[in-house]
Protein backbone atom coordinates (compact mmCIF):
# COMPACT_ATOMS: atom_id res chain seq x y z
CA UNK A 1 0.00 0.00 0.00
CA UNK A 2 1.38 3.34 -0.79
CA UNK A 3 -0.02 6.66 -0.03
CA UNK A 4 1.25 9.92 -2.08
CA UNK A 5 1.44 13.60 -1.22
CA UNK A 6 -0.79 15.28 -4.24
CA UNK A 7 -1.20 13.23 -7.89
CA UNK A 8 0.36 10.21 -8.43
CA UNK A 9 3.20 9.38 -10.94
CA UNK A 10 1.35 6.28 -12.23
CA UNK A 11 3.85 5.37 -15.52
CA UNK A 12 7.06 4.83 -12.43
CA UNK A 13 3.85 2.42 -10.35
CA UNK A 14 2.56 0.82 -13.07
CA UNK A 15 6.02 0.17 -14.11
CA UNK A 16 7.75 -0.92 -11.15
CA UNK A 17 4.76 -2.89 -10.21
CA UNK A 18 5.24 -5.25 -13.48
CA UNK A 19 8.79 -5.58 -12.81
CA UNK A 20 8.02 -6.18 -8.86
CA UNK A 21 6.31 -9.16 -10.21
CA UNK A 22 7.80 -10.25 -13.39
CA UNK A 23 9.28 -13.62 -12.43
CA UNK A 24 6.41 -13.74 -10.34
CA UNK A 25 4.88 -16.34 -13.02
CA UNK A 26 1.69 -13.89 -13.16
CA UNK A 27 -0.56 -14.56 -15.95
CA UNK A 28 -2.48 -11.67 -15.53
CA UNK A 29 -1.75 -8.15 -14.53
CA UNK A 30 -4.89 -5.48 -14.33
CA UNK A 31 -4.18 -2.04 -12.46
CA UNK A 32 -7.41 -0.17 -12.37
CA UNK A 33 -6.29 4.12 -12.82
CA UNK A 34 -8.38 6.40 -11.59
CA UNK A 35 -8.12 9.92 -12.83
CA UNK A 36 -9.52 13.45 -12.30
CA UNK A 37 -12.65 14.65 -14.37
CA UNK A 38 -13.40 18.44 -15.15
CA UNK A 39 -16.78 19.05 -13.88
CA UNK A 40 -18.91 21.41 -12.58
CA UNK A 41 -16.16 24.21 -12.86
CA UNK A 42 -13.66 22.18 -9.91
CA UNK A 43 -10.18 22.52 -10.52
CA UNK A 44 -9.18 19.18 -8.85
CA UNK A 45 -9.98 17.47 -5.65
CA UNK A 46 -8.24 16.80 -2.49
CA UNK A 47 -8.39 13.83 -0.20
CA UNK A 48 -8.26 12.50 3.26
CA UNK A 49 -7.09 9.39 4.32
CA UNK A 50 -7.06 7.41 7.52
CA UNK A 51 -4.22 5.31 7.19
CA UNK A 52 -4.43 2.74 9.85
CA UNK A 53 -7.78 1.41 9.01
CA UNK A 54 -6.81 1.92 5.59
CA UNK A 55 -4.21 -1.05 5.87
CA UNK A 56 -6.63 -2.68 7.81
CA UNK A 57 -8.62 -3.21 5.03
CA UNK A 58 -5.88 -3.73 2.77
CA UNK A 59 -4.91 -6.46 4.83
CA UNK A 60 -7.50 -8.38 4.66
CA UNK A 61 -7.60 -8.18 0.47
CA UNK A 62 -4.00 -8.92 0.82
CA UNK A 63 -5.42 -12.49 2.32
CA UNK A 64 -8.45 -12.81 0.22
CA UNK A 65 -6.26 -12.70 -3.07
CA UNK A 66 -3.94 -15.51 -1.70
CA UNK A 67 -6.49 -17.98 -0.95
CA UNK A 68 -7.22 -17.56 -4.95
CA UNK A 69 -3.39 -17.56 -5.72
CA UNK A 70 -3.35 -13.45 -6.29
CA UNK A 71 -1.78 -11.37 -5.51
CA UNK A 72 -2.91 -7.13 -4.89
CA UNK A 73 -1.57 -4.01 -4.97
CA UNK A 74 -2.65 -0.06 -4.17
CA UNK A 75 -1.63 3.41 -4.07
CA UNK A 76 -3.68 6.69 -3.28
CA UNK A 77 -2.76 10.31 -3.27
CA UNK A 78 -3.47 12.10 -0.04
CA UNK A 79 -4.36 16.47 -0.31
CA UNK A 80 -5.15 17.99 -3.58
CA UNK A 81 -4.91 16.23 -7.29
CA UNK A 82 -5.78 18.49 -10.27
CA UNK A 83 -8.09 17.41 -13.00
CA UNK A 84 -6.67 15.34 -15.68
CA UNK A 85 -4.29 14.23 -12.94
CA UNK A 86 -4.73 10.29 -11.20
CA UNK A 87 -5.28 9.84 -7.70
CA UNK A 88 -5.71 6.57 -7.67
CA UNK A 89 -4.36 2.59 -8.72
CA UNK A 90 -5.20 -0.44 -7.75
CA UNK A 91 -4.42 -3.88 -9.41
CA UNK A 92 -4.89 -7.20 -9.18
CA UNK A 93 -1.83 -9.81 -10.38
CA UNK A 94 -3.29 -13.60 -10.78
CA UNK A 95 -1.78 -17.06 -12.89
CA UNK A 96 -5.13 -16.59 -14.90
CA UNK A 97 -7.49 -13.86 -16.10
CA UNK A 98 -10.76 -15.31 -14.75
CA UNK A 99 -9.90 -14.46 -11.49
CA UNK A 100 -8.00 -11.21 -11.90
CA UNK A 101 -11.21 -9.69 -13.77
CA UNK A 102 -13.65 -10.53 -11.40
CA UNK A 103 -10.96 -9.48 -8.45
CA UNK A 104 -10.24 -5.93 -9.84
CA UNK A 105 -14.04 -5.65 -10.00
CA UNK A 106 -14.77 -6.66 -6.27
CA UNK A 107 -11.58 -4.71 -4.80
CA UNK A 108 -12.44 -1.52 -6.62
CA UNK A 109 -15.98 -1.53 -5.34
CA UNK A 110 -15.01 -2.38 -2.09
CA UNK A 111 -12.27 -0.05 -2.10
CA UNK A 112 -15.35 2.64 -3.25
CA UNK A 113 -17.54 1.72 -0.31
CA UNK A 114 -15.00 1.05 2.59
CA UNK A 115 -11.29 2.55 2.58
CA UNK A 116 -11.91 4.89 4.96
CA UNK A 117 -10.88 8.21 2.37
CA UNK A 118 -12.53 11.27 2.22
CA UNK A 119 -13.50 13.41 -1.11
CA UNK A 120 -13.31 17.41 -1.70
CA UNK A 121 -13.96 19.52 -4.54
CA UNK A 122 -11.76 21.92 -5.14
CA UNK A 123 -13.08 24.97 -6.22
CA UNK A 124 -11.16 28.43 -6.20
CA UNK A 125 -8.99 26.63 -3.61
CA UNK A 126 -11.41 25.99 -1.21
CA UNK A 127 -12.24 22.02 0.12
CA UNK A 128 -16.21 20.99 -0.24
CA UNK A 129 -16.92 17.57 0.96
CA UNK A 130 -18.62 15.31 -1.90
CA UNK A 131 -21.25 14.45 0.44
CA UNK A 132 -23.73 13.63 -2.60
CA UNK A 133 -21.19 11.03 -3.59
CA UNK A 134 -20.26 9.69 -0.37
CA UNK A 135 -21.20 6.30 0.82
CA UNK A 136 -21.97 5.39 4.47
CA UNK A 137 -19.33 2.77 5.40
CA UNK A 138 -20.75 -0.46 6.24
CA UNK A 139 -22.18 -1.00 9.59
CA UNK A 140 -22.46 3.09 10.17
CA UNK A 141 -25.40 4.63 11.77
CA UNK A 142 -24.29 2.45 14.97
CA UNK A 143 -24.30 5.26 17.71
CA UNK A 144 -27.22 6.76 16.21
CA UNK B 1 -11.00 7.58 29.57
CA UNK B 2 -11.34 7.05 26.19
CA UNK B 3 -10.31 8.99 23.29
CA UNK B 4 -12.92 9.88 20.00
CA UNK B 5 -11.30 11.40 16.97
CA UNK B 6 -14.16 12.39 14.28
CA UNK B 7 -12.44 11.36 11.23
CA UNK B 8 -12.60 13.49 7.32
CA UNK B 9 -14.76 16.06 6.94
CA UNK B 10 -16.66 16.61 10.36
CA UNK B 11 -13.90 18.79 11.34
CA UNK B 12 -13.56 18.58 15.19
CA UNK B 13 -11.14 18.25 17.58
CA UNK B 14 -10.39 14.87 19.55
CA UNK B 15 -12.56 14.55 22.78
CA UNK B 16 -11.70 12.93 25.74
CA UNK B 17 -14.61 10.73 27.72
CA UNK B 18 -15.82 8.79 30.32
CA UNK B 19 -17.22 5.48 28.94
CA UNK B 20 -17.52 1.72 29.32
CA UNK B 21 -19.52 0.96 26.01
CA UNK B 22 -19.94 2.36 22.49
CA UNK B 23 -23.80 2.34 23.79
CA UNK B 24 -22.31 4.76 26.65
CA UNK B 25 -20.21 6.88 23.50
CA UNK B 26 -23.26 6.89 21.70
CA UNK B 27 -25.08 8.44 24.83
CA UNK B 28 -22.43 11.50 25.16
CA UNK B 29 -22.32 11.83 21.08
CA UNK B 30 -25.77 12.47 20.84
CA UNK B 31 -25.72 15.41 23.04
CA UNK B 32 -23.17 17.78 20.97
CA UNK B 33 -24.37 19.23 19.07
CA UNK B 34 -21.89 19.82 16.24
CA UNK B 35 -21.58 15.64 15.96
CA UNK B 36 -24.56 14.86 16.18
CA UNK B 37 -26.21 14.92 13.00
CA UNK B 38 -23.82 13.10 11.74
CA UNK B 39 -23.96 9.98 13.83
CA UNK B 40 -26.41 7.94 11.83
CA UNK B 41 -24.22 8.49 8.77
CA UNK B 42 -20.99 7.18 10.70
CA UNK B 43 -19.24 3.73 11.09
CA UNK B 44 -17.02 3.58 14.37
CA UNK B 45 -13.71 1.84 14.78
CA UNK B 46 -12.17 0.94 18.36
CA UNK B 47 -8.44 0.96 18.14
CA UNK B 48 -8.77 1.04 14.51
CA UNK B 49 -10.77 -1.83 13.95
CA UNK B 50 -14.51 -1.45 12.89
CA UNK B 51 -17.09 -2.41 15.24
CA UNK B 52 -20.66 -3.43 14.73
CA UNK B 53 -21.91 -3.76 18.23
CA UNK B 54 -23.56 -1.54 20.99
CA UNK B 55 -22.33 -3.61 23.67
CA UNK B 56 -18.73 -3.57 23.07
CA UNK B 57 -16.41 -2.93 25.64
CA UNK B 58 -14.19 -0.24 26.12
CA UNK B 59 -10.89 -0.11 28.33
CA UNK B 60 -9.13 2.89 29.93
CA UNK B 61 -6.99 4.37 26.65
CA UNK B 62 -8.88 3.46 23.75
CA UNK B 63 -9.01 5.29 20.81
CA UNK B 64 -12.72 5.63 19.20
CA UNK B 65 -12.63 6.80 15.71
CA UNK B 66 -15.94 8.10 14.09
CA UNK B 67 -15.83 7.73 10.36
CA UNK B 68 -18.57 9.71 8.43
CA UNK B 69 -18.98 8.59 4.48
CA UNK B 70 -16.17 7.45 2.71
CA UNK B 71 -15.54 8.34 -1.02
CA UNK B 72 -11.68 7.08 -2.11
CA UNK B 73 -10.82 6.13 -5.42
CA UNK C 1 -4.71 -1.98 -32.40
CA UNK C 2 -0.78 -2.42 -32.71
CA UNK C 3 0.77 -5.84 -33.47
CA UNK C 4 4.44 -6.23 -32.55
CA UNK C 5 6.82 -8.81 -34.02
CA UNK C 6 8.04 -10.31 -30.45
CA UNK C 7 7.34 -9.36 -26.99
CA UNK C 8 5.67 -6.15 -25.96
CA UNK C 9 7.05 -2.98 -24.56
CA UNK C 10 4.30 -3.06 -22.28
CA UNK C 11 5.74 -0.08 -20.31
CA UNK C 12 6.04 2.17 -23.27
CA UNK C 13 2.55 0.66 -24.45
CA UNK C 14 0.52 1.94 -21.12
CA UNK C 15 2.54 5.00 -20.72
CA UNK C 16 1.68 6.22 -24.42
CA UNK C 17 -2.01 5.43 -23.76
CA UNK C 18 -2.13 6.96 -20.72
CA UNK C 19 -0.69 10.29 -22.12
CA UNK C 20 -2.87 10.05 -25.34
CA UNK C 21 -5.91 10.01 -23.62
CA UNK C 22 -5.08 12.26 -20.45
CA UNK C 23 -6.92 15.63 -21.94
CA UNK C 24 -9.95 13.78 -23.31
CA UNK C 25 -11.91 13.88 -19.30
CA UNK C 26 -12.07 9.78 -18.29
CA UNK C 27 -12.35 8.55 -15.39
CA UNK C 28 -11.30 4.98 -15.93
CA UNK C 29 -8.27 3.52 -17.06
CA UNK C 30 -8.11 -0.32 -17.06
CA UNK C 31 -5.42 -2.25 -18.86
CA UNK C 32 -4.97 -5.86 -18.86
CA UNK C 33 -1.71 -7.41 -19.20
CA UNK C 34 -0.87 -11.22 -20.55
CA UNK C 35 2.02 -12.38 -19.62
CA UNK C 36 3.38 -15.58 -21.00
CA UNK C 37 3.77 -17.91 -17.85
CA UNK C 38 6.47 -20.68 -17.17
CA UNK C 39 4.60 -24.12 -17.67
CA UNK C 40 5.36 -27.48 -18.31
CA UNK C 41 8.73 -27.11 -19.73
CA UNK C 42 8.28 -24.48 -22.68
CA UNK C 43 10.27 -21.58 -23.64
CA UNK C 44 7.42 -19.28 -24.30
CA UNK C 45 4.34 -19.33 -26.89
CA UNK C 46 4.39 -18.36 -30.52
CA UNK C 47 1.26 -16.77 -32.18
CA UNK C 48 -0.17 -16.27 -35.40
CA UNK C 49 -2.30 -13.46 -36.33
CA UNK C 50 -4.97 -12.66 -39.24
CA UNK C 51 -5.23 -9.34 -39.11
CA UNK C 52 -7.76 -8.09 -41.73
CA UNK C 53 -10.69 -10.15 -39.71
CA UNK C 54 -8.87 -9.04 -36.33
CA UNK C 55 -9.38 -5.33 -37.58
CA UNK C 56 -12.68 -5.91 -38.25
CA UNK C 57 -13.17 -7.61 -34.80
CA UNK C 58 -11.63 -4.35 -33.48
CA UNK C 59 -13.43 -2.00 -35.36
CA UNK C 60 -16.89 -3.36 -33.41
CA UNK C 61 -15.68 -3.08 -30.28
CA UNK C 62 -14.57 0.26 -30.74
CA UNK C 63 -18.11 0.84 -32.04
CA UNK C 64 -19.52 -0.74 -28.98
CA UNK C 65 -17.50 1.26 -26.24
CA UNK C 66 -18.16 4.79 -28.18
CA UNK C 67 -21.87 4.01 -27.50
CA UNK C 68 -21.06 3.62 -23.76
CA UNK C 69 -18.78 6.95 -23.53
CA UNK C 70 -15.49 4.51 -23.60
CA UNK C 71 -12.50 3.64 -25.63
CA UNK C 72 -10.94 0.75 -26.28
CA UNK C 73 -7.27 -0.27 -26.99
CA UNK C 74 -5.15 -3.35 -28.01
CA UNK C 75 -1.56 -4.71 -29.27
CA UNK C 76 -0.78 -7.85 -29.50
CA UNK C 77 2.72 -9.97 -30.20
CA UNK C 78 2.89 -11.65 -33.38
CA UNK C 79 6.00 -14.31 -33.38
CA UNK C 80 7.88 -16.19 -30.53
CA UNK C 81 7.20 -14.63 -27.17
CA UNK C 82 9.43 -15.83 -24.03
CA UNK C 83 8.45 -16.72 -20.73
CA UNK C 84 7.84 -13.65 -18.25
CA UNK C 85 7.51 -11.73 -20.91
CA UNK C 86 4.09 -10.06 -22.16
CA UNK C 87 2.02 -11.21 -25.63
CA UNK C 88 -1.01 -8.95 -25.11
CA UNK C 89 -2.40 -5.85 -23.62
CA UNK C 90 -6.09 -4.57 -23.92
CA UNK C 91 -7.47 -1.67 -21.91
CA UNK C 92 -10.51 0.26 -21.63
CA UNK C 93 -11.14 4.04 -20.92
CA UNK C 94 -14.40 5.30 -19.81
CA UNK C 95 -15.64 8.40 -17.80
CA UNK C 96 -17.49 6.13 -15.20
CA UNK C 97 -15.17 3.02 -13.00
CA UNK C 98 -18.72 0.66 -14.11
CA UNK C 99 -18.16 1.11 -17.40
CA UNK C 100 -14.63 -0.07 -17.61
CA UNK C 101 -14.75 -2.45 -15.15
CA UNK C 102 -17.39 -4.41 -17.20
CA UNK C 103 -16.18 -3.69 -20.58
CA UNK C 104 -12.31 -4.98 -19.38
CA UNK C 105 -14.07 -8.53 -18.81
CA UNK C 106 -16.63 -8.59 -21.83
CA UNK C 107 -13.45 -7.70 -24.53
CA UNK C 108 -10.73 -9.54 -23.03
CA UNK C 109 -13.35 -12.10 -23.00
CA UNK C 110 -14.59 -11.97 -26.61
CA UNK C 111 -10.81 -11.69 -27.43
CA UNK C 112 -9.35 -14.61 -26.27
CA UNK C 113 -12.73 -16.73 -28.09
CA UNK C 114 -13.22 -14.49 -31.31
CA UNK C 115 -10.17 -12.99 -32.12
CA UNK C 116 -8.03 -14.43 -35.05
CA UNK C 117 -4.80 -15.46 -33.04
CA UNK C 118 -3.19 -19.06 -33.05
CA UNK C 119 -1.14 -20.14 -29.98
CA UNK C 120 1.71 -22.74 -29.99
CA UNK C 121 3.85 -23.73 -27.23
CA UNK C 122 7.47 -23.24 -28.45
CA UNK C 123 9.72 -26.30 -26.76
CA UNK C 124 13.15 -26.59 -28.05
CA UNK C 125 12.91 -23.82 -30.65
CA UNK C 126 9.48 -25.82 -32.25
CA UNK C 127 5.92 -24.83 -32.45
CA UNK C 128 3.04 -27.14 -31.31
CA UNK C 129 -0.49 -25.96 -31.77
CA UNK C 130 -1.83 -26.02 -28.26
CA UNK C 131 -5.10 -27.60 -29.52
CA UNK C 132 -6.61 -28.21 -25.80
CA UNK C 133 -6.28 -24.49 -25.16
CA UNK C 134 -7.84 -23.36 -28.16
CA UNK C 135 -11.88 -22.03 -28.93
CA UNK C 136 -13.35 -22.67 -31.98
CA UNK C 137 -14.72 -19.46 -33.27
CA UNK C 138 -18.36 -17.89 -33.26
CA UNK C 139 -20.10 -20.35 -35.92
CA UNK C 140 -17.36 -23.21 -36.07
CA UNK C 141 -18.46 -26.08 -38.09
CA UNK C 142 -20.35 -24.54 -40.99
CA UNK C 143 -18.24 -26.23 -44.11
CA UNK C 144 -18.73 -29.35 -41.90
CA UNK D 1 -12.66 -18.84 -59.49
CA UNK D 2 -12.45 -18.29 -55.29
CA UNK D 3 -9.62 -18.58 -53.53
CA UNK D 4 -9.26 -20.86 -49.99
CA UNK D 5 -6.86 -19.53 -47.27
CA UNK D 6 -6.42 -22.04 -44.20
CA UNK D 7 -5.44 -19.95 -41.44
CA UNK D 8 -2.88 -20.49 -38.48
CA UNK D 9 -2.23 -24.46 -37.53
CA UNK D 10 -3.64 -26.01 -40.57
CA UNK D 11 -0.65 -25.50 -42.72
CA UNK D 12 -2.11 -25.97 -46.01
CA UNK D 13 -1.39 -23.75 -48.79
CA UNK D 14 -4.29 -21.64 -50.31
CA UNK D 15 -5.96 -23.38 -53.07
CA UNK D 16 -8.84 -21.94 -55.97
CA UNK D 17 -12.18 -23.53 -57.09
CA UNK D 18 -15.17 -23.26 -58.50
CA UNK D 19 -17.97 -22.28 -56.33
CA UNK D 20 -20.85 -20.44 -55.98
CA UNK D 21 -22.10 -20.64 -52.59
CA UNK D 22 -20.47 -21.68 -49.14
CA UNK D 23 -22.28 -24.74 -49.76
CA UNK D 24 -20.23 -25.86 -52.85
CA UNK D 25 -17.33 -24.72 -51.31
CA UNK D 26 -17.91 -27.53 -48.11
CA UNK D 27 -18.53 -29.96 -50.76
CA UNK D 28 -15.26 -29.39 -52.33
CA UNK D 29 -13.33 -29.40 -48.86
CA UNK D 30 -14.57 -32.57 -47.22
CA UNK D 31 -12.88 -34.29 -50.25
CA UNK D 32 -9.70 -33.24 -49.37
CA UNK D 33 -8.43 -35.36 -46.86
CA UNK D 34 -5.58 -33.45 -44.93
CA UNK D 35 -8.55 -30.47 -44.70
CA UNK D 36 -11.55 -32.55 -43.82
CA UNK D 37 -10.83 -33.51 -40.31
CA UNK D 38 -10.94 -29.40 -39.28
CA UNK D 39 -14.17 -28.39 -40.76
CA UNK D 40 -16.07 -28.91 -37.72
CA UNK D 41 -13.96 -26.95 -35.74
CA UNK D 42 -13.51 -23.94 -37.89
CA UNK D 43 -15.11 -21.05 -38.54
CA UNK D 44 -15.51 -19.16 -42.21
CA UNK D 45 -14.82 -16.04 -43.71
CA UNK D 46 -15.67 -14.42 -47.03
CA UNK D 47 -13.51 -11.16 -47.99
CA UNK D 48 -11.88 -10.99 -44.34
CA UNK D 49 -16.14 -11.20 -42.83
CA UNK D 50 -17.44 -13.49 -40.81
CA UNK D 51 -20.05 -15.89 -42.48
CA UNK D 52 -22.94 -18.25 -40.69
CA UNK D 53 -25.17 -18.69 -44.13
CA UNK D 54 -23.87 -21.95 -46.12
CA UNK D 55 -26.18 -20.39 -48.85
CA UNK D 56 -24.16 -17.65 -49.22
CA UNK D 57 -23.37 -17.36 -52.53
CA UNK D 58 -19.67 -16.20 -54.56
CA UNK D 59 -18.31 -14.11 -56.95
CA UNK D 60 -15.82 -14.42 -58.97
CA UNK D 61 -12.50 -13.21 -56.72
CA UNK D 62 -13.69 -13.97 -53.13
CA UNK D 63 -11.41 -14.80 -50.94
CA UNK D 64 -12.84 -17.49 -48.15
CA UNK D 65 -10.67 -18.24 -45.26
CA UNK D 66 -10.97 -20.98 -42.52
CA UNK D 67 -10.81 -20.29 -39.14
CA UNK D 68 -9.34 -23.03 -36.88
CA UNK D 69 -9.79 -22.73 -33.06
CA UNK D 70 -8.30 -19.32 -31.66
CA UNK D 71 -6.23 -18.51 -28.57
CA UNK D 72 -5.48 -15.02 -28.65
CA UNK D 73 -3.66 -13.51 -25.10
Amino acid sequence: MELYQGPLDIKEIFGRWLEEESRANYGAYIPFVGTIRAEEGIDGLSFDIYGPILAVWFERWQEIAKTKGAKVKMAHAVGDVPIHTSSYIAAVFSPKRRVALEMIDAFVEDFKANAPIWKYDLVDGKRHYATDRSTPMSGAGLLA
Amino acid sequence: MVKVEFLGPIGKASIEIEANTLAEVSKILKEEEDISHWLSQCAVAVNDVMISDLDFSLKDGDKISILPPVCGG
